[in-house]
């Protein structure tokens, strides 16, 4: 709901063109390689990169484990808007995505698991249909085999050149975790930067355990939303990870380096044993 | 229509039995029943020929309409007996929230609902109906009394959005959201939701998912409001009218869209010239409803809820997903 | 766990004893019998007396259909505290009862219920163990009949005379509330002036709907702690029932001449009928 | 004993072998172990003897000493691996009582606890363990976390009480108190508590009721802290150590009363002087608890823990209640 296409733009970590890559926190140069060696964190200032799915396999699942599901499916123009497909096509020739998330199944450390990456760079991450569809999917798969969901959050929020059909996918994924729940099948949220609108006010919240990068941006109303309809004063972390944990909704901040061992733990921890 | 409920039609109608009304006055004729007969006669006419002619912003500025009739308007017009009850157990009491328990013919019922004032001090104090987390809560810990109590829910969503501010922020107005929409999709109660107003993206939602959804004739439901549309999409926030237009937000595109269930007729002009009448229609509905879903086993109720709200959406390469579906209901104890 | 005693001989309205009864809120002179029409309700000020369990049930109970259950309980010393006996039997000589909670079945407009209605005037309505077993008896009565409980609170909180006792009260009223619950059937809390301490922290709290007296005083800890141990500036209003309404804990403030209506309109609304 | 940790005779002894060692390393004779072996043997009576020796006030000092080892620290000794989680998803994260996940030979568990500070600074951060109502939710949250995947919990009591303030009043402390102690009593995983420290009144039980209920041998648990009992009971605020003396709050007093299981050794001079030896006693009695209550149906295992709730309490003219308690368990599907 929030006008995620300027932000892309003025901050999209556009790491895979360029050799020296500009740090959007620090300004700092970087190798792209030294970069990659550090999972994509500034090693001046600790700033997580935004990661494409693919990186974010490669940190996080078993080698050649990741095996996508619902890969096919594409937007459609819902409520017929004027330029809809062309900015989609365009989105999908940019980023070499068919949406905004990437769902399979793949393993860690040898445990089953169903993961879901977002992707900021499609059109802002925002929500439609495919994205509703393909989470709602993740999470019914997990709850079908009783395997674990770890879903990675990347958003602006809804996709509202779908109109009403993007609100409603809302709803979809999260009735979607409350079959999930139903089945006491884990899941496990981790928000990247960054993390706003009806992502936020669905499946996003609805982890066992919620996870964040250190310094993602993660609410729900945008901060130009708020200063610009209310005109009200912000807190300097406003909107951060850390103001989020403060605030009670995020379980732990965890540095990207340490992400792949503590889902591991999560993994193990919550695997079926007789009690 | 800049002035909201001016309508030509409407007026020459009203001035011209006005007139008539003096004349027989004046000539001490006993007309007033046939005149008035005559008058409603006239009614449905009028009502379809609007229907058709009210442009999706025209609704936009009824949905918005100060003397619209709110949610506790209608649940007093409707209930023999009403006890508002208050708070979310945790923060605090959100008065743009509202809810209760009420008897209709001697069924409770568990009412939540958005509110807004009717005058601009009352607007204030309920903070236009823009709901804060503790709002949603309320509404979430009285849904979940009226499951324990096997006590069905009927909602009423009437707000531009749940408040964009600093303390909604703090407390995790995105999380409350989030757990009504998961909450509300499996409540084991029937639950009829009913968009009196402004449908306005989450915080319409967060009390918006259940069993049937009706929206009043003039209302309207949409992920962002025009403003916000046309600021983004269009770049020009004076472009309202224009996304109003093209966003397809009003009863009749979501019923095409098959996310509602029906439209409910408002009078001529709208829901505030006889809110008494719009709240007979939801009444009959509810009646209607509630004989029907209150003799469902609850797992028939869940199952079909779920199906629904799972099928919406529009994409290329759907798969089948019904077995599936099916099967983690075989699964799940926590349902039945 | 507050000093209920300089509390109670500070405030308690001991309406029994005088023809002319001076209003503790106000001042005001008001003939014993005016004030038992008013139902205990101050014309002037609308203060809302304390009132004895027998006025209560007087005043909600359809007329000699009360049956008081567990009536021959009374205390021991179970941690051999110095003259605690010598003080349980001056109470009981002075308010006439047991000790500090009345329990027992009655009808309100036909509608059956279990009814228990705490005493300010037995030692603050400290709870030890008698009130905890009554209060459980109420409640399990109440799950195992899947008959409405009705508690009416006034407490200062635990009685510390029976040491350790005396808080697990609290765990035991509480677990009783569980099954209570977990029969779905529903329990109805009246806090009245004053209900702190251990009792706000166990049943009194656990209401599926909880109603309070107009201006009851309802907390944990009681002002006179916080100020003292803290230092804090109190509001004024702070720990009234209009306090913990606009906090979220109550769900409505209901004036005594309401009360029975209310009551009963609750027992309607919940009765038992094929949904 | 107004130094906390003064003790004539493990001083004593320590000078004793503290003189012996220093000989030896002159002579340049290896009888470091056979020393150390040598003194061990005089730990338990030494034991033994000051566990008689120590008075109720003691024992009071002993449980608030600065030094004490707190919920972390001997979570951290004894996990494989623990993971803190934060936050009530609701208004705040407590740090004055922490929780998460962590692991013991394998076996995932779900910690809760109090947690003081080990300096000033630290104290004040941690509110001196005084946990908020966003710390008692957050407690029940990871509880009903752990329920939902069939963990079992163990929690660390280890504060002087709830804290007493206006913030703590407004989020409704006695709310969030009264309904842990309902939902805790109902979890259908096995729940063991240990009172490692101060078990001060509501703020002790809110995290406190289980299956098994564990003292360290100079714990306390009480009603109110001894200060409370004699400013209230005695009028004299200073009376403290008198109120201490009479209030029944010692872990033997406790077990006494049957309200504890048992009571968990302390080295010599109290837990801090062997923070790993105590870790390694709570860490057998987990491992042994959770073996036996793992295996037990849920609907036992809260059977067994309300009946035990149920049966507190002095008074003359009990009545049998048994039966009624069966009953209400066979009519109730819910705890099954
Ligand atoms: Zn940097
Ligand atoms: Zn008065």
């Amino acid at each position: 709901m929030r006008d995620s296409k300027k932000e892309h733009y003025a901050s999209f970590d556009d790491v895979d063109t360029k050799k020296i890559v500009t740090c959007p926190s620090c300004s700092s140069s970087i190798h792209r390689k030294r970069l990659e060696d550090e999972l994509y964190v500034c090693p001046e200032c600790g700033y997580h990169f935004k990661l494409t799915p693919a990186e974010r396999i490669a940190q996080i699942a078993d080698q050649n484990t990741f095996e996508e599901f619902a890969a096919d499916l594409t937007s459609r123009n819902p409520i017929a808007l004027k330029g809809y497909e062309a900015k989609v096509s365009q989105n999908q020739r940019d980023s070499d995505l068919k949406d905004a998330v990437v769902v399979g199944t793949c393993t860690i450390d040898g445990q089953e698991t169903v993961m879901g990456i977002m992707s900021f760079q499609f059109m802002g991450g925002s929500m439609g249909s495919v994205v509703g569809e393909k989470i709602t999917q993740a999470l019914l798969q997990g709850a079908d085999t009783n395997t674990p969901v770890i879903l990675f959050t990347a958003s602006g929020g809804a996709r509202m050149q779908e109109g009403i059909f993007s609100l409603m996918q809302m709803a979809k994924t999260a009735s979607a975790a409350a079959l999930l729940e139903a089945t006491a099948t884990p899941l496990f949220i981790v928000l990247t930067h960054p993390t706003t609108g009806g992502v936020t006010a669905s499946f996003a919240m609805l982890g066992d355990v919620i996870i964040a990068e250190p310094r993602a941006l993660i609410g729900f109303a945008g901060p130009r939303v708020i200063e610009g309809t209310i005109g009200q004063q912000l807190p300097k972390d406003f909107q951060t990870a850390e103001f989020q944990q403060k605030r009670g909704f995020v379980d732990a901040i965890v540095h990207r380096k340490e992400l792949r061992r503590t889902l591991s733990f999560l993994l193990s921890a919550h695997a079926k044993r007789g009690r | 229509m800049n002035e909201q409920d001016k309508n030509p039609q409407k007026d020459q109608i009203d001035k011209l039995f006005g007139e008539l009304e003096q004349l027989a006055q004046q000539q001490q004729m006993d007309l007033g029943s046939d005149l008035s007969t005559l008058k409603a006669k006239m009614v449905p006419v009028l009502k379809n020929r609007e229907t058709t002619a009210c442009s999706p912003w025209d609704k936009v500025c009824l949905a918005r309409h100060v003397q619209r009739p709110g949610s506790l308007e209608y649940i007093n017009m409707m209930c023999d007996d009403f006890m508002e009850l208050h708070g979310d157990r945790c923060y605090g009491d959100d008065t743009a929230l509202i809810g209760g328990i009420g008897t209709i013919d001697g069924r409770a019922i568990t009412f939540i609902g958005n509110q807004k004032g009717s005058n601009l001090k009352e607007n204030i104090a309920r903070n236009h109906g823009m709901g804060h987390p503790e709002g949603y809560r309320k509404a979430l810990r009285l849904v979940q009394q009226a499951e324990k109590f096997n006590r069905p829910v009927v909602s009423f969503i009437d707000t531009s959005g749940a408040y964009p501010g600093l303390a909604s922020e703090e407390r995790g107005i995105g999380e409350a959201i989030a757990r009504n929409l998961k909450e509300f999709s499996v409540l084991k109660v029937p639950v009829l939701c009913f968009i009196i107003g402004e449908g306005g993206s989450g915080g319409a939602l967060g009390i918006g998912v259940g069993d049937k959804l009706y929206m009043l004739e003039n209302a309207v439901y949409s992920v962002i409001s025009p403003e916000g549309f046309a600021s983004i999409l269009l770049r020009d926030s004076s472009k309202a009218e224009e996304a109003a237009n093209t966003m397809k937000i009003t009863a009749e595109d979501l019923k095409e869209f098959g996310i509602i269930h029906d439209i409910i007729p408002e009078p001529v002009g709208g829901a505030h010239k006889d809110p008494q009448l719009v709240a007979s229609h939801i009444k009959k509905i509810i009646t209607r409803d509630l004989d029907i879903l209150c003799s469902k086993p609850a797992d028939r109720l869940v199952r079909y809820r779920i199906k629904k709200i799972r099928g919406i959406g529009h994409f290329n390469g759907a798969q089948s997903w019904w077995d599936q579906l099916l099967n983690i209901f075989q699964l799940t104890r926590a349902l039945k």
